[in-house]
């Protein structure tokens, strides 16, 4: 029974893709335009996606270390195949769940939140396309089939986030978020063909050129053996960019903060919780291949803490709502990274789920914030809402006890992080770890406590919120609350080698990580919610505010440099290149005059032409006679 | 099989051209058109029963038909034949040709408003002489289609072009006539070098390709630049390349389609037919210089394109672009890259035929293609946006589209390449190109955002969305995009056979 | 040296005929009166004259094929010349100009 | 008796012409203006009976007549057909000039006739004498016909090519007369002959490029070449015709023999015959593109054209002639194709300017289809009969060794301007203009649209199925 049920798993995949299409025909040829057909066809997919992810997961439970691959070549040239199919394992089950739950949750949201928009459809073929792509992405059985699908989540994401077009704002960071994954995309492919190529030449096994998860371990040895250092590092490191990109890791993180132009499910779905996970997924799937060299894991981690610490800063100073959520993702992704570099495996992973739903949450939340103040987006001209929207408040002030590491899911996992960056002797990770809390916990209450705490400082009476957008954020609620009791289990179902995550003498780093999270939380409360003036350091917080001039230098680089050269270039092309062509047909032209210029009419000039013609000729057979002659002569001597 | 007729397939558009001029049509304009689209989608389904008969493992020409007259064949004194057939190559070259053709015929409706029976008539002898020059069994027959296939052009540019078509037409024609002169001048020194050393008159490609690979390096390498130069005029390779914008830039939508999307791919055609398959040797020799001139191709046309202000230029960029990768493909002289040129043209075909349908579409409403101008049509051409949003993404090369297939297969070609023992850095050339991921990505989206996207301008709110015939063009397209970029095998299964033939002859 | 100079022999011949044919060609060319342009020309066919003469007597066996040559010349030159001046009158009766200069008909 | 047998073996074209000529002058005399038609199928019927007669002309084995100074052969007999069956064709153009000058009809056939009996003797001849005479013969007649339109235009144009005609004669003679010094002989076989036992020297070499410079003078080619513009404006474009091709087309009959027999030793003549060709091709094929008058294009154009023959002649071999040989046929037809829309033109009130031919393709459509069919040809676009001629004579000039190939790429650059100026006229005849009244010519001049049609329908089916005369040309080149 089992077999056959797992051997369905594609539909999970096709179902969403079907719906896509059908919405989308249906707009081009005007047939469906109903929008409760349409929220009920996409509810229903990514409903049997739950159901599916809920049975497989319990099927898993039940057979430990059960692993499930199927696939079929794509592309086939000679005995190079690169295969496209599904393959299900702990990490993918996990991943899956994570994804068809907060995705349904957050397509119930968007019913509601989204009804009275023109392009309701749009929005719904689009999170259908976004969810295909996902999910194909988690059920990715290689590297391949996995860059196929990273391009499709990036071209999703890049449609939500332009979905209001005519927003420039909007279609600009549609614009950059696309661009710079397509960095990213760059560095994956590089990578993916590089690995595919090495294994493809190198080793015995053809099979092996589609990079299949299910044997990264075999590969990564291969790839190790067959490679120096420094290839490999660069292939590694190629492979990395994908990821950085995908999770807006630090050079390319600027597109996360501005992807939040797109509608707020979009921000909660994709941009907190399921795409821009997609980089720690991968890692986690690339892990064996990383873990040979402790070069490329410091890199991740380093490169995670660096995020961590300066958009965890960044966070601090914003005052747009969703800017703030949105860094604070951009932190946290920071922190899983920094987990899988560490070494960490199985905190950062945990991690990713419990963050995936508290986050979604906060951005539900900040949702239901905005649409009741009109689209207001800016907290300083919010504050005292917990009485108008007290459900909201309560889950909002849960999120943020989870994300600060106090209670709950959050707990859990930060607990597991640092006791994985204890266990292996990370120290200066750790600390920076406890910066990176201390921060977290500060800027969540702040906007806590500006939000809905205080006095109300807007202008309208705040609406009401419906009753499904409740729903939601309350089942998310519950999610948030209760995931932390299955850390147990996650860390015996998802685990690197054998060596599962101590966390028995933990009392240490839990007392160290809950008080800096207080320390954090009474910061706020006395800055915030007291009113308590303190002084601004004015460097400081500038560089906060405008994100250390990141952006500005991006900016500055995209609509300068990069124009620049692309204006040399076409100047080049004009002027050089195609000015060669026309050079050659003005010269024609020019010789074209003086032959018609010398066509005087009078028929003595005529002659005289043939005449000056007749004596260069002789006279050029005359010296070349004589050369021939004397060079004949010096020969003849010698 | 026997009763399929490659002859027929040549040459019944010139007839229908021909047919076009009787009483029967006057002037009637919409008689015309319908009888065009009639015959054209006819043509299609029979270029499809080719398919369908087609057998890719037979190693030789299939369909293979000679015309004689009076019992001598062409040019009997020279050996010259005319004679036809069909690899998987020009099959597939052939399929693209006709289909392509149909969809300019219907997108010809909005487009063309005067001189109609001419118009058709031209449409009909260039694709007569495209169909000649894939089928073409012979080298000299190959340039007699390749020649004749500029008049057409002339007149289909110069006369129902905008801007300044004629100079443009010009232009192209005398660029291409450069070039066609130097391929001349590089097959009569292929064909008298076999003459003089094997004794037999024969311009015939297989049997000049029993001989040509053991012509003396020298040679080899010189004919293969004379003949180079003349298939990178019409690619286009770089600094050859400045014809292309002008023509595309003027030319009516329609013929910009089939400009771009079949008359680009005879060049790389060329490059297969001559360089590869009967001068391997030279070509082998000169790869290490064209990996160079393909990244140029690639890289620096991205660049030019993200600066240009006409629709239609950055679309013609994007092309030269897409060439470079094909041609980058063809030099990687293995299987995957060479399949992923082969494919890569295809691929180029029809999206560069829907990007210049959507420019064409946009520019008979507001009668501008300078950026500068345009903006927001998303809101009044919602249907319009959706095709271009694919059509843009197909050619940024998203996966399961039809742009990426050819692209990957490219890149991981150039890594698989054996190219590297010629001392040519290929892998690091390969990391540079797929940079075009980027570049690409950058110029087509300055397109989509600067047309659709924003705020629109208050002179275009009142423009209408596509019509059906269009719709139906862009739909067709959009289908073979889908389609190939889900199921890439249905065209890679019919020319693998015949690229490994044709790599077996290089000795690497 | 005197003797050399005095001594008549083909050589003298052919270069006289070479320095006539010079000059005619010369005159062709920069004479202004049409008449005089067509003095020139007979400066060279008197100068070819000459060549095949001298040629035919200097051989050592007189070879009458340059004497015929000649006389052929002659005769087709004078019909030549007979015919410019018909045209030359029938011009000079428009254009009333002996000057090539003003025949430029076909100037651009 | 050997005389009147070489007549009857031999000469019998010529002596029927002669006959016609002096019919016509006699009928000149008597001559009522009544009678012009009279004049004109004479003619026709004088080269037709010509034509006829060719095939009575023994050429088995090479015969020599009139103590060795004429030859006839295939390659003769062959010049001499295509000699007639151009003037054929010609003779039905000339309908306008006859119509201006009623009273002159019959001179004017006699000066006709008189020029092809110059040329069909041109190409028979086997001595520099009888050479001479020839050229001269065809030369007084095309005086008189040059000179035959009114106005002082054409006077003028004569007394240039007259002069020019002298000066390049004369130079001419002087190289021949060197080479009498040289061999003693005028006679071709004798002086190829004679250079069998000796070394040719410079002065051979000199003698040997100034025949060819003289002869350069009626191929139209440099150094004697600016005139053609001149008198192909100033001329009747019925009379042009006639000079682009018969004088042309015989004058490449004799300096093939002449490269291949008296002139064949001297290798510097072939590197100079190239420089001359191919400086031709560029300076006509340059001035061309300036050209806003049909006629004088078509100068430029014939200009060019005699070059690449000219190229290919020089580097001297039988497959080369045969290229040569078939150039030539494809040439004729589609020059006779091109000058028979002028003429059309002309007849309908049209001036010569380019400008004027706006609209045509849409008040003319078959008539411009014929005449873009010949300008196509002249072009080289595939499916005319210049195309395959091209292709044939490129492949005769690479053939011939590496040495020229940067010769053949430079005429090859040289071909692309000539591609600008063809289609320049395809152009303004698809022009839609407003300002030139679109006039549909008036199918009067029913003769010249039927030669027009003719001449496009052989364009295109020399284009199509050269092969037979590919063949013929083959055979006709291996005979010399």
């Amino acid at each position: 029974m089992e077999g056959t049920f797992i051997n369905n798993i594609y539909t999970v995949i096709l179902f969403p893709l079907w719906v896509f299409l059908l919405i989308i025909l249906g707009r081009l040829l005007n047939v469906i335009q109903s929008r409760r057909v349409i929220s009920l066809l996409t509810l229903a997919s990514t409903l049997y996606g739950v159901i599916f992810a809920v049975v497989t997961f319990l099927y898993m439970l039940k057979t430990p270390d059960y692993v499930y691959e199927n696939s079929y070549a794509f592309l086939r040239i000679e005995n190079y195949t690169l295969n496209f199919g599904v393959f299900v394992d702990n990490l993918s089950v996990i991943m899956l769940l994570v994804v068809t739950t907060i995705s349904f949750l957050v397509q119930l949201y968007s019913t509601n939140y989204m009804y009275k928009d023109r392009s309701f459809p749009r929005f719904f073929a689009y999170l259908n396309l976004f969810n295909f792509s996902m999910i194909g992405l988690v059920l990715s059985p290689n590297l391949f089939q996995n860059y196929v699908f990273w391009e499709l989540v990036g071209v999703s994401s890049y449609l939500l986030i332009g979905f209001w077009y005519k927003k420039p704002s909007a279609a600009d960071a549609a614009k950059k978020a696309f661009l710079m994954n397509r960095i990213g995309d760059f560095g994956l492919l590089a990578g993916t063909i590089a690995i595919s190529y090495f294994i493809y030449r190198y080793s015995d096994e053809a099979s092996l050129a589609t990079v299949p998860f299910s044997n990264i371990g075999n590969i990564g040895d291969y790839l190790y053996s067959y490679t120096n250092d420094a290839v490999f590092v660069i292939i590694c490191v190629l492979l990395l960019f994908g990821s950085f990109a995908k999770s807006a890791q630090f050079p390319l993180h600027t597109w996360l903060a501005d992807a939040m132009e797109g509608p707020t499910p979009v921000s909660a779905l994709i941009h907190s919780a399921t795409m821009v996970a997609a980089g720690v997924y991968l890692i986690a799937r690339l892990y064996p291949l990383y873990s040979l060299s402790d070069g490329v894991m410091n890199f991740i981690a380093i490169i995670g803490l660096i995020t961590a610490l300066i958009c965890a800063y960044f966070a601090i100073t914003q005052n747009d709502l969703k800017r703030i959520l949105a860094y604070s993702t951009n932190s946290q992704l920071g922190l899983m990274f920094l987990a899988l570099g560490a070494g960490a495996y199985t905190g950062g992973l945990f991690h990713l789920v419990t963050h995936a739903y508290f986050k979604s949450m906060l951005f539900l939340c900040s949702g239901i914030v905005i649409h009741s103040l009109a689209h207001q987006q800016d907290i300083r001209f919010m504050g005292g809402l917990r009485k108008y929207l007290p459900l909201t408040a309560a889950c909002y002030l849960i999120a943020c006890i989870s994300i600060s590491g106090l209670l709950f899911s959050g707990f859990c996992s930060k607990e597991m992080i640092l006791s994985g960056l204890l266990k292996n002797n990370h120290y200066i990770f750790a600390v920076g770890f406890l910066i990176v809390a201390l921060m977290t916990a500060f800027y969540m209450f702040r906007s806590y406590f500006v939000v809905f705490e205080g006095d109300f400082k807007g202008s309208n009476v705040p609406l009401k919120s419906p009753f499904l957008l409740n729903l939601s954020i309350s089942i998310l609620a519950v999610f948030t609350v209760f995931l932390g009791i299955f850390q147990k289990g996650f860390e015996h179902f998802i685990k690197f080698g054998n060596d599962i995550a101590q966390s028995e003498n933990l009392l240490n780093p839990v007392f160290i990580s809950v008080s800096i999270a207080v320390l954090g939380i009474f910061l706020a409360f006395v800055i915030y919610c007291k009113k308590n003036k303190i002084i601004k350091p004015k460097i400081l917080y500038q560089l906060s505010y405008n994100r250390f001039y990141i952006d500005n230098f991006y900016d500055f680089l995209s609509k300068k440099i990069y124009y620049t050269i692309s204006n040399i270039c076409a100047f080049i092309d004009k002027y050089l290149v195609d000015g060669l062509v026309i050079l050659a047909g003005l010269n024609t032209r020019a010789l074209s005059w003086v032959f018609s210029k010398m066509q005087t009419g009078n028929f003595q000039s005529y002659l005289a032409y043939a005449v000056i013609f007749l004596a260069i000729s002789f006279a050029v057979l005359m010296f070349a006679y004589t050369m021939i002659m004397q060079y004949a002569f010096l020969s003849g001597v010698s | 099989m026997q009763h399929l007729s490659v002859l027929i397939l040549i040459f019944s558009p010139l007839i229908m051209s021909a047919i076009l001029f009787t009483p029967f049509f006057k002037n009637n304009e919409v008689r015309i058109r319908r009888f065009s689209k009639g015959f054209a989608s006819l043509h299609f389904l029979y270029s499809l029963l080719f398919l369908v008969f087609f057998n890719p493992l037979n190693q030789g020409i299939s369909y293979y038909e000679e015309i004689k007259f009076f019992g001598t064949s062409w040019i009997q004194p020279l050996g010259f034949k005319m004679a036809f057939g069909l690899d998987g190559i020009s099959l597939l070259m052939v399929i693209l040709t006709s289909f392509i053709f149909l969809l300019a015929l219907i997108a010809s409706k909005s487009n063309i408003r005067q001189k109609h029976k001419f118009y058709y008539s031209m449409i009909f002898l260039l694709q007569t002489a495209v169909l000649g020059v894939f089928c073409a069994r012979d080298m000299f027959l190959f340039f007699m289609f390749w020649e004749l296939e500029l008049v057409p052009m002339y007149f289909l540019i110069g006369q129902w072009g905008g801007g300044n078509c004629k100079a443009s037409a010009m232009k192209f024609v005398l660029y291409t006539f450069l070039g066609s002169l130097s391929m001349l001048l590089g097959m009569l020194l292929l064909y008298f070098y076999n003459f003089s050393t094997y004794g037999t008159m024969t311009a015939d490609f297989s049997a000049i390709s029993v001989s040509s690979p053991e012509f003396p390096i020298f040679l080899q390498v010189f004919i293969s630049i004379l003949l180079l130069i003349g298939f990178a005029v019409k690619m286009p390779i770089v600094p050859l390349h400045t014809w292309l914008p002008d023509a595309h830039t003027d030319a009516p939508t329609p013929v910009s389609m089939i400009l771009a999307a079949i008359l680009l791919k005879m060049g790389a055609f060329g490059v297969i037919r001559f360089n590869m398959q009967l001068l391997p040797e030279g070509f082998q020799y000169l790869v290490p210089l064209l990996l160079i001139f393909a990244l140029i191709n690639i890289i620096y046309t991205a660049f030019v394109a993200y600066a240009q202000m006409d629709l239609k230029k950055i679309v013609a960029y994007s092309s030269i672009s897409n060439m470079g990768i094909v041609l980058l493909g063809l030099c990687t002289l293995n299987l995957i890259g060479f399949s992923g040129a082969v494919f890569q043209m295809v691929a180029h075909g029809i999206i560069s035929a829907g990007l210049f349908m959507l420019v064409g579409i946009i520019y008979i409403r507001t009668k501008t293609r300078e950026i500068a101008d345009l903006g927001g049509l998303g809101d009044v051409m919602p249907r319009l946006m959706g095709f271009g949003i694919i059509l843009s993404l197909a050619s940024v090369g998203l996966p399961l589209l039809i742009g990426f297939v050819g692209e990957f297969l490219v890149f991981l070609g150039a890594f698989n390449s054996p190219v590297d023992e010629l001392s040519a850095p290929i892998k690091i050339y390969s990391v540079i190109a797929i940079s075009v991921l980027v570049l690409s990505a950058a110029y087509i989206l300055r397109l989509l955002h600067k047309t659709f996207f924003a705020n629109i301008f208050e002179k275009w709110s009142k423009i209408n969305d596509i019509t059906n015939h269009e719709f139906v063009v862009l739909f067709a397209l959009i289908l073979a995009v889908a389609f190939f970029g889900v199921f890439p095998m249905s065209i890679l299964d019919i020319i693998q056979p015949i690229l490994a033939n044709i790599l077996e002859i290089f000795k690497i | 040296m005197i003797e050399l100079l005095f001594d008549i022999g083909l050589y003298h011949y052919l270069i006289l005929a070479l320095i006539l044919f010079s000059i005619g060609f010369f005159g062709a060319i920069v004479a202004k009166n049409m008449l005089k342009v067509l003095i020139s020309v007979e400066f060279m066919l008197t100068a070819v004259n000459i060549n095949f003469i001298a040629f035919a007597g200097f051989f050592d066996n007189i070879k009458l094929s340059g004497f015929v040559f000649s006389l052929f010349y002659l005769a087709v030159g004078a019909v030549e010349i007979a015919i410019a001046l018909a045209i030359f009158y029938l011009m000079f009766r428009t254009k009333q100009s002996v000057n090539t200069e003003d025949y430029n008909c076909g100037k651009e | 008796m050997e005389f009147l047998n070489n007549i009857t073996k031999i000469m019998l074209p010529e002596i029927l012409l002669i006959v016609f000529i002096f019919i016509q002058i006699i009928l000149s005399m008597f001559s009522d203006t009544k009678f012009y038609k009279l004049s004109k199928w004479l003619t026709v019927l004088g080269i037709f009976l010509a034509i006829s007669l060719c095939s009575k002309v023994s050429i088995d084995p090479i015969y020599y007549g009139f103590k060795n100074s004429i030859i006839s052969d295939n390659y003769t007999i062959f010049f001499k057909f295509l000699i007639l069956l151009s003037s054929f064709l010609i003779v039905f153009l000339t309908k306008k000039v006859i119509m201006s000058r009623r009273d002159n009809a019959f001179r004017f056939n006699a000066l006709l006739l008189t020029v092809i009996l110059g040329s069909l003797i041109l190409v028979s001849a086997n001595d520099f004498l009888t050479m001479f005479i020839a050229m001269e013969t065809l030369g007084f007649g095309m005086f008189f016909l040059i000179a035959f339109e009114k106005g002082h235009c054409s006077k003028e144009a004569t007394l240039k090519y007259l002069v020019i005609s002298a000066v390049a004669s004369a130079v001419f003679l002087f190289g021949v007369s060197y080479m009498y010094g040289i061999t003693g002989s005028v006679n071709f076989s004798s002086i190829y002959d004679y250079f069998l036992n000796n070394n040719p020297t410079l002065l051979y070499s000199m003698a040997a490029i100034f025949i060819t410079c003289g002869l350069a003078f009626k191929l139209g080619v440099i150094p004697f070449a600016n005139w053609i513009l001149d008198v192909y404006e100033g001329a009747n474009t019925s009379v042009v015709t006639f000079l682009s091709i018969v004088p042309k087309v015989a004058m490449f009959g004799i300096l093939a023999r002449l490269l291949v027999f008296p002139l064949s030793y001297s290798f510097e003549l072939t590197f100079i015959l190239v420089v001359i060709s191919v400086a031709t091709a560029i300076w006509a094929n340059c001035l061309a593109i300036r050209q806003k008058n049909i006629k004088r294009l078509l100068a430029c154009s014939s200009s060019a054209n005699a070059s690449y023959v000219l190229f290919a002649a020089a580097l001297v071999s039988v497959f080369n002639l045969s290229t040569v040989l078939f150039y030539l046929v494809a040439y004729i037809f589609m020059n006779i194709g091109v000058f028979a829309a002028v003429i059309i033109l002309e007849s309908s009130e049209f001036s010569n300017k380019l400008y004027e031919f706006k609209n045509f393709a849409y008040t003319n459509p078959v008539f411009t289809l014929c005449f873009a069919t010949c300008i196509f040809g002249l072009a080289g676009f595939p499916i005319t009969a210049g195309f395959i001629s091209k292709i044939y004579l490129f492949s005769a000039i690479s053939r011939s060794g590496l040495i020229f190939l940067p010769f053949l790429m430079i005429m090859m650059l040289t071909i692309v301007v000539s591609v600008y100026y063809y289609l320049r006229v395809v152009k303004f005849m698809f022009e839609k203009s407003d300002n030139v009244t679109s006039e549909v010519i008036p199918h009067k001049v029913s003769s010249a649209i039927v030669i027009l049609y003719c001449c496009a329908a052989i364009t295109v089916i020399l284009g199509i199925c050269p092969s037979k005369i590919i063949e013929i040309c083959q055979l006709m080149a291996y005979n010399i």
